[in-house]
C-alpha cells in the first residue's frame, strides 16, 4: 500500500470503525458505495452549528442569523472550489442526488419554460444507459411520460463496459439530454465521458453526469469534464444525509424554470405572479439543508486535506488485492471489468447456487462484514445480466486489505453452509 | 452467534433438501408470486379435498434460503390440515414476520414455522419469508371461488 | 406564568440560550417563528446516530443498515403519533414544508394521473389566502400556470383574519383545492378551519393545511381537523434543518402520481417503465435524510415530554404579556389580532418613521436581541396592508417575560437614536 | 457595541438630514430602482456638464436608514466630479460592499462612504446600500447614451 497513506490514523477519525458489533464481532464495512461513515470533523462541525450557531439562513439579520448564512454559503464555496465550478452560484444544494436529477428532468417540457433547449414532446429523445442507478431512469421515465418524448439508452457490454457502437444513431439532432452515470455503482466502471460529450455536442444536446459515485472517490473537476450537469450526495462522501448537489452551468440555471416554489427562491411575490431570485436561490425553496450543507462543507474539507488524488490511488491498490482475492474463490463471478482500467473500487460478485441475500445476511451476521446484496437500485443492469442480484463489496478511503481478506473468509465460510 | 437466530438449522435443512417441491397434478388453484424487489419468484398449487382438507400443496420457485425453506416449511404444515387451521398459521406467521421482531411468537400455532422468529428482525428479509404464505393464502382464496 | 412549566429548567437544554454574542452581549431569542433553536436531546441524538448507528436505511442488510432504519422508521412512527395520524404509512418525509407543499401541487394536472381529483385545466381553480407564506403562494402559481388552472384567494381583513364573507363564491365546484396556513406566521392567526372545509367538503374540493406555525406551537391532531392534507417542517420544531412532513391521507397518497423518480420510491425498475412502492416510500426517492428523521422523532419526543398544551399556555402568557408591554411603546402598531382570540405567540408590528430593517440590527447590534424584520416570506400581505416590512417577534417554549421586557426596551432605544 | 461599526454617527447623520434630496430639473436621465426583497426604492436623475462633469444628482426615495444614507453620501461624493472619478469610487464601493466584510477599504477612493463598511458583514443589508449607487450607475449609462 501506499507508505504516504496512513490508513490507520484515519480510521481513528471515523468513530463507528472502532465500534464492536453485537455479539462481539468487529465492523467491516464494505458498503460505502451505498453509504460512507463520517469522520468526527464532520460530526463535530454538524454539533456546534445546531449547538450554538444555528438559526435560519438569508432573511435573518441577527447575528446567529449572520453566523448560520456566513456557513452556509462557506459550504457552497468549498463544494464549488472541491469540483471545479467556475462560480459558487452554480452550485445548487439539493437533499441528495436523486432531487438533483429530478430538478433537472423537470426543467424540460414544462409549459412555463420558454427556452429551446428545454422545451419537450413527441418527437424529442431523452437518452441514458442501462447500467444507470434508479435515480437517474425513473425521472426520465416520468419525464417522457408526462411529455410524450421517446427515452432511449445505452447497452452495456458483456464485460461491464457502455456500448458505444451505436453512438451515433442513439444520439442524433432529436435528443435532447444525455444522462448518464460517471461511475457505475454497481460495475464501478468509469464511463468515457469526452466520446459521448462529442457526439452530444454535435447533436447539439444536453449532457448531464450522475456523479453520485465518482466525486467522492476521485479528483473530479466539471470545467475539464465540460459537460453541462453534474449530481452528486453528500451521504456517499463522508457527508451527512439530507444534502445533495446540483452543479449547472450558470446560464442554463438562468434559462431553466422554477422547480420548487417558495421562501427563498423569489424576489418579489404578488398574489397573481412572481419574479425569482437568480440561481443558486432560484432552486432553493424554502428553509435549505443548512445544517447539512456545513456538514458538506466540513466533509470536502476532510477529503482534500487526505487528497482526492491519494483516496483515489488507496482505493486502487484496494481494487487490485480485491479483485485478486475474490478471482480465487471457487465459483464467484465478477459482474464488471476484472481489470483496473477505468473502473473504481466497487466489485460486484456472484457466488454460485447462494443467493446473494444468504451471503450478505451470512457475512454480517458471523464476521461483521458489511456488504450490500441485492440489484443496488440498478435492476436493469442486473436484468441484463440474467441475475436477480448481487453481492456488492464496495471500498473507501478507510478500508484496508486486512477487511477485503475477512470478506474473503467470510465467503468460503458461506461456501461451506450451504454445501 | 446472531446468525444462529436466523438461519437456524431446520432453515438450512429445508433449503437443502426441499419438502414437497414441484408442481403436482390435480390441483383446484395455481398462482405465481413475485417479490419485485428482490427477483425471488413462486409457482403454487394447492388441492383441497372433503372437509376442508388441505390435500396437497405444491410449488416450485427461486430466490434465497428464506424464501425457500418457507415454502417447504409451509408444504409441511399445510397438508393433511383443514384450511381453517393453515389459516390461522397463516396469520400468527404474518403477525410474527410483521412484529419487527417485538413479537412473542405462538409456538404451538406456528409448528416449525417458528423458526423463522429470528428473519422479523430483518426488515428486508420478511417479505422472503412471507413470499410463499401470501402465495398460499391467495391459492387458498382462488380455490374457494 | 404557569408554576408547573419550569422555563428555567428548558432553557439549560437550549445549549444557545447560555452562549454570549460578541461584545458581552446576553441572547434574546425572539425568532423562532423563523427557526427554533435545539435541544441537546435532539443534538446528541443526531450526533450519536452520525456516530455510530449510521447507514444507508431500506436497502441495506446489515446491522448498521438495521439499526438504521430502525431509527428512521420509528422516527415516522413517533412524527405519526404527534400528529394523530390514523397510520405512520401517512408520513411522508420531505426535506421541508417548502417540498411537501409542491409535492401537493405536482400531483395535480400531471399528464401521468388518472384519478379526477387530481385532474387540472382551464376552468379548474385553486384557492389560498392573501396572508400565505410564499411556500403556499408559488406552487400554487407555478400549477396555475402550467396547466392553465385560475389561482384565487381569500381576502384579510383589517384585523389580520382570513375574510369569509365571500367563502362561497371562492369556494366553488370549480374548486379542486383549497390550501391554508393553520396559523398565520406574520399575524399570529389561527385560521378556522372547520369553517372552510365544510364549504370545501360541499364544493367536492381538497384541503391542504399549511401547519408550519401551529404543529410547533400547540396540539395538532389530523383526525380531528378532518382535512386531506397538511405540512409541517422540523427546524421550527425544536427539530434539525432538512427535513420537513407531509402528512395525506392514505387513499390520497395512492391515488396521487409520483413527483420525484429514483431508488427507494419504486418496486420493480425496467428501462421503459416502472412500478412503485407503496405510499410513503412512493414520495421518497433517493437517500431520505435519515439523521434529520430521526433528529425529528427526537424533537416530537422532547416536545411531548414538555406537553404541548403545557407550551401553548406558556406561549399563550408570553402574547397576553407582549401584547400588553407593545402597546405602551410609543408608535408601535400591532399588525394581526390585538386579543388573544384565535393567535399564537407571532407578534409583527411597525414603529413610525423608522424602518424595520434599523429596527432589527439596533435590536440586535445594541440589546442581542434577535427579532425578524422584512416581509417573512408574506409580501403579498404586507402589500395589503400597505407597507413594505414589519419587525416580528415570535415565542416559544423557551422565552420567559424578561425577553419581553428586553425587546421593549430595545425599542425605546431604537426610537432614542432616529428621534 | 457592534452597532458602531454599522450605524456610524455619519450614516445616523446623513439619514436625519439627506443633503441635496428632491427631484430637480434639469437632467439628463432619470431613473427608478427597486429593492424588491425589501421594497427600498429610489427614483434618481443626473445632470451631466462639460469635460465629463456631473452638475447634479437628485434623488427621492424611501427605505431604511442603510439606503437613504448612502444616497445622500453619493450626492455628496458625485456632485462636482467627473463622471470618470466617481465610477471608481462606485466600484470601489461594489467592492467592498460585496466583500462579505473581508475587503480592507480604500479611503483615499471612498471618502466619507468608507462610513458604510461595517454594512458588508450583512449579507441582508448589502442591497439597502448599494440600490442608490447601482441607479446612479445606471442613471450615467443612460445619460452617455
Ligand atoms: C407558514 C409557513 N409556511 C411555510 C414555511 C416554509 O417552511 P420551510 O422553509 O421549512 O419550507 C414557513 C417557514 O418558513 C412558514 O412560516
Ligand atoms: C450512481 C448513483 N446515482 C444516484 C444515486 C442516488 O443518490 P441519493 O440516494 O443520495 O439520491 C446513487 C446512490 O444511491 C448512486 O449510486
Amino acid at each position: 500500500m501506499d507508505t504516504a497513506f496512513d490508513v490507520e490514523r484515519i480510521r481513528k477519525d471515523f468513530p463507528v470503525l472502532s465500534r464492536e458489533l453485537p455479539g462481539g464481532r468487529p465492523l467491516v464495512y464494505l458498503d460505502s458505495g451505498n453509504s460512507s461513515q463520517k469522520p468526527v470533523q464532520v460530526i463535530e462541525t454538524m454539533r456546534e452549528h445546531l449547538a450554538v450557531h444555528y438559526a435560519n439562513v438569508g432573511r435573518a439579520m441577527h447575528v446567529l442569523g449572520a453566523e448560520s448564512t456566513e456557513a452556509y454559503e462557506a459550504a457552497r464555496e468549498k463544494v464549488a472550489a472541491f469540483v471545479g465550478a467556475p462560480s459558487r452560484d452554480e452550485i445548487v444544494f439539493t437533499k441528495n442526488a436523486s432531487e438533483a436529477l429530478n430538478l433537472v428532468a423537470y426543467a424540460f417540457g414544462n409549459p412555463i419554460n420558454e427556452d429551446p433547449r428545454f422545451t419537450m414532446g413527441p418527437g424529442d429523445e431523452i437518452v441514458i444507459s442501462e447500467m444507470e442507478h434508479h435515480s437517474n431512469i425513473v425521472p426520465w421515465q416520468l419525464l417522457a411520460r408526462r411529455t410524450g418524448a421517446t427515452l432511449k439508452w445505452f447497452s452495456v457490454t458483456d464485460e461491464g463496459r457502455l456500448d458505444l457502437s451505436n453512438l451515433d444513431e442513439l444520439v442524433t439532432e432529436r435528443t435532447k439530454i444525455v444522462s448518464i452515470a460517471h461511475q457505475s455503482n454497481v460495475l464501478g466502471t468509469v464511463n468515457p465521458v469526452a466520446r459521448v460529450l462529442e457526439r452530444v455536442r454535435q447533436a447539439g444536446a444536453l449532457m448531464m453526469l450522475d456523479a453520485s459515485q465518482s466525486v467522492p472517490h476521485k479528483p473530479v473537476d466539471v470545467t475539464a469534464l465540460d459537460v453541462d450537469f453534474l449530481a452528486f450526495t453528500g451521504h456517499k462522501a463522508v457527508g451527512p444525509s439530507g444534502i445533495g448537489v446540483l452543479w449547472a452551468r450558470a446560464e442554463l440555471l438562468d434559462a431553466m424554470p422554477p422547480f420548487l416554489g417558495g421562501g427563498e427562491m423569489i424576489e418579489a411575490v404578488w398574489m397573481d405572479r412572481s419574479t425569482y431570485a437568480p440561481a443558486p436561490h432560484k432552486f432553493e425553496a424554502g428553509t435549505p439543508p443548512i445544517v447539512e450543507a456545513v456538514g458538506l462543507g466540513a466533509a470536502v474539507d476532510y477529503l482534500s486535506s487526505v487528497g482526492m488524488d491519494a483516496i483515489a490511488a488507496h482505493e486502487r491498490e484496494l481494487t487490485r488485492y480485491a479483485l485478486e482475492a475474490l478471482g480465487e474463490v471457487p465459483g464467484l463471478r465478477v459482474v464488471g471489468p476484472t481489470d483496473l482500467q477505468d473502473r473504481g473500487g466497487t466489485v460486484s460478485f456472484t457466488l454460485e447456487g447462494i443467493h446473494p441475500h444468504d451471503v450478505g445476511q451470512i457475512m454480517d451476521d458471523e464476521f461483521g462484514v458489511a456488504v450490500r446484496v441485492g440489484h443496488h437500485c440498478a435492476r436493469p443492469l442486473h436484468l441484463r445480466f440474467g441475475i436477480p442480484a448481487t453481492t456488492r463489496a464496495s471500498f473507501y478511503l478507510y478500508n484496508t486489505p486486512a477487511e477485503i481478506d475477512a470478506l474473503v473468509r467470510g465467503l468460503h465460510h458461506v461456501r461451506k453452509v450451504f454445501a | 452467534m446472531i446468525a444462529e437466530s436466523m438461519y437456524q438449522e431446520l432453515i438450512l435443512e429445508h433449503y437443502k433438501h426441499p419438502q414437497g417441491r414441484g408442481l403436482r397434478d390435480p390441483f383446484d388453484a395455481e398462482v405465481h408470486h413475485v417479490n419485485p424487489t428482490c427477483g425471488d419468484e413462486i409457482t403454487m398449487r394447492v388441492k383441497l379435498g372433503d372437509g376442508d382438507k388441505v390435500e396437497d400443496v405444491s410449488y416450485d420457485g427461486q430466490g434465497c434460503s428464506i424464501s425457500q425453506a418457507a415454502a417447504s416449511v409451509l408444504h409441511e404444515l399445510a397438508t393433511g390440515s383443514t384450511v381453517g387451521e393453515t389459516l390461522a398459521v397463516v396469520e400468527e406467521f404474518t403477525r410474527l414476520m410483521q412484529g419487527r421482531g417485538q413479537v412473542e411468537p405462538d409456538e404451538d400455532v406456528l409448528g416449525d414455522a417458528v423458526a423463522f422468529a429470528g428473519v422479523a428482525k430483518f426488515p428486508a428479509r420478511v417479505k422472503c419469508a412471507l413470499l410463499a404464505w401470501m402465495a398460499y393464502k391467495d391459492a387458498l382464496a382462488r380455490s374457494a371461488s
